[in-house]
């Protein structure tokens, strides 16, 4: 189980496959791989969005994340976990956030991943501010509906 | 011999940056919350009803008790992801 | 969207890598890519399996699967899509399945990649022929349940 | 001038290999249904219960009509994924 807070851009693909060759003791264990990547957008609710600026509270989303991980992995009998998470500077198409779960089953893969990704968004403290192409900046207020 | 509070994203725009609290002024009550801790820092200004706070990185509500050595955070809804 | 069948191992981690920067278009347009991966398990109901054999029935399968995917992309907004499947001999730890989609939410992501699972697990023509350690085979009477 | 039977899996374990129905034969009858082609291929064998039909690559029931040129397919409940 790995978290992972990031202050550079991160290759999602390239971190998977090379967080992959660590588990050989994980061959052959594991049926269903879940993954999401979640992906700096240039717009947001009707704006054009030009660089964005994501502030976390260090120590404490380190000890939640790790929470949230621990609690999906017993309750899906999960047999590896990562989590990365961007923080600074971020610019479009940057990726941000990669959750990835290993388990036997791809229903258990399925619904841990979506999981750790909705109390992610409700209990991990990291904060948006938008940069907007007219130069004004904003914090996003809250988060889009994940079911 | 103090309580740390932090302030993050609107909330530092809000209230201003993190600080120290003398925890002998603090000792003079006998009981201290976060609701206190908010008083203190925010001298008259209106909490916003959306506020989270933490106590030593676990989030708890207003009535909880604070001690010296504390860590103790206010800050908005999160909207990492 | 693509479908592609293929007869040979496939690294699904270098594959979406290549596939996504074929996508410059969409960049900065979404937000989310969910992503699912098969791969052999080295024991299935209580058996060890020392290989594999994947049948589908060429041109129905791809047409299914073309099918499914079109559905999915028109339900739930999806910019871009893609299956990959393996047929002939698997070995354990091998790619079965990658099923990827690219989507503004998560929330959006998140059900189209499950449900493109679903329907392909239910509809799409393959058939597994696992060869136990014993020395027998047999094939796959059903799958697990994904729900 | 001819319909084309396909068996997959353990269908074709069960029933043989894919084969060519002579549609002159076949049209004796005024109407030929998937089961029929099934019949013909069979002969005594019972069928699975859980068989599935595809006529031209699409899903069908077994009373769904056949006609010359059409390609049959019979095949167990699919397992990949």
């Amino acid at each position: 189980m790995s978290v992972i807070i990031l202050a550079q851009p991160f290759d999602p693909w390239q971190t998977l496959a090379e967080y992959q060759q660590k588990m050989p003791h994980l061959d052959g264990k594991y049926g269903a791989t879940a993954v999401f990547l979640g992906t700096m957008r240039d717009f947001n609710e009707g704006n054009n969005v030009s660089q964005m600026f994501l502030e976390h509270y260090s120590g404490m989303t380190e000890k939640h994340l790790e929470k949230i991980c621990t609690q999906a992995t017993e309750d899906y009998a999960l047999l590896e976990t990562l989590v990365i998470h961007r923080v600074g500077e971020i610019n479009p198409n940057d990726p941000i956030v990669l959750v990835a779960v290993w388990s036997s089953h791809r229903k258990e893969a399925f619904e841990a991943c979506r999981e750790i990704m909705e109390d992610l968004k409700s209990r991990a403290p990291f904060w948006k501010k938008e940069q907007l192409n007219s130069g004004e900046d904003r914090w996003v207020e809250k988060n889009t509906k994940g079911y | 011999m103090a309580i740390q509070v932090k302030f993050f994203a609107s909330m530092r725009d809000l209230i201003g940056d993190d600080r120290e609290l003398d925890a002998d002024i603090v000792q003079q009550q006998t009981l201290i919350t976060a609701d206190d801790v908010w008083n203190y820092c925010a001298q008259d200004k209106l909490r916003p009803a959306n506020v989270l706070i933490a106590v030593n990185m676990d989030y708890v509500d207003g009535q909880t008790e604070v001690k010296d050595g504390d860590e103790v955070a206010f800050f908005p809804p999160v909207t990492g992801g």
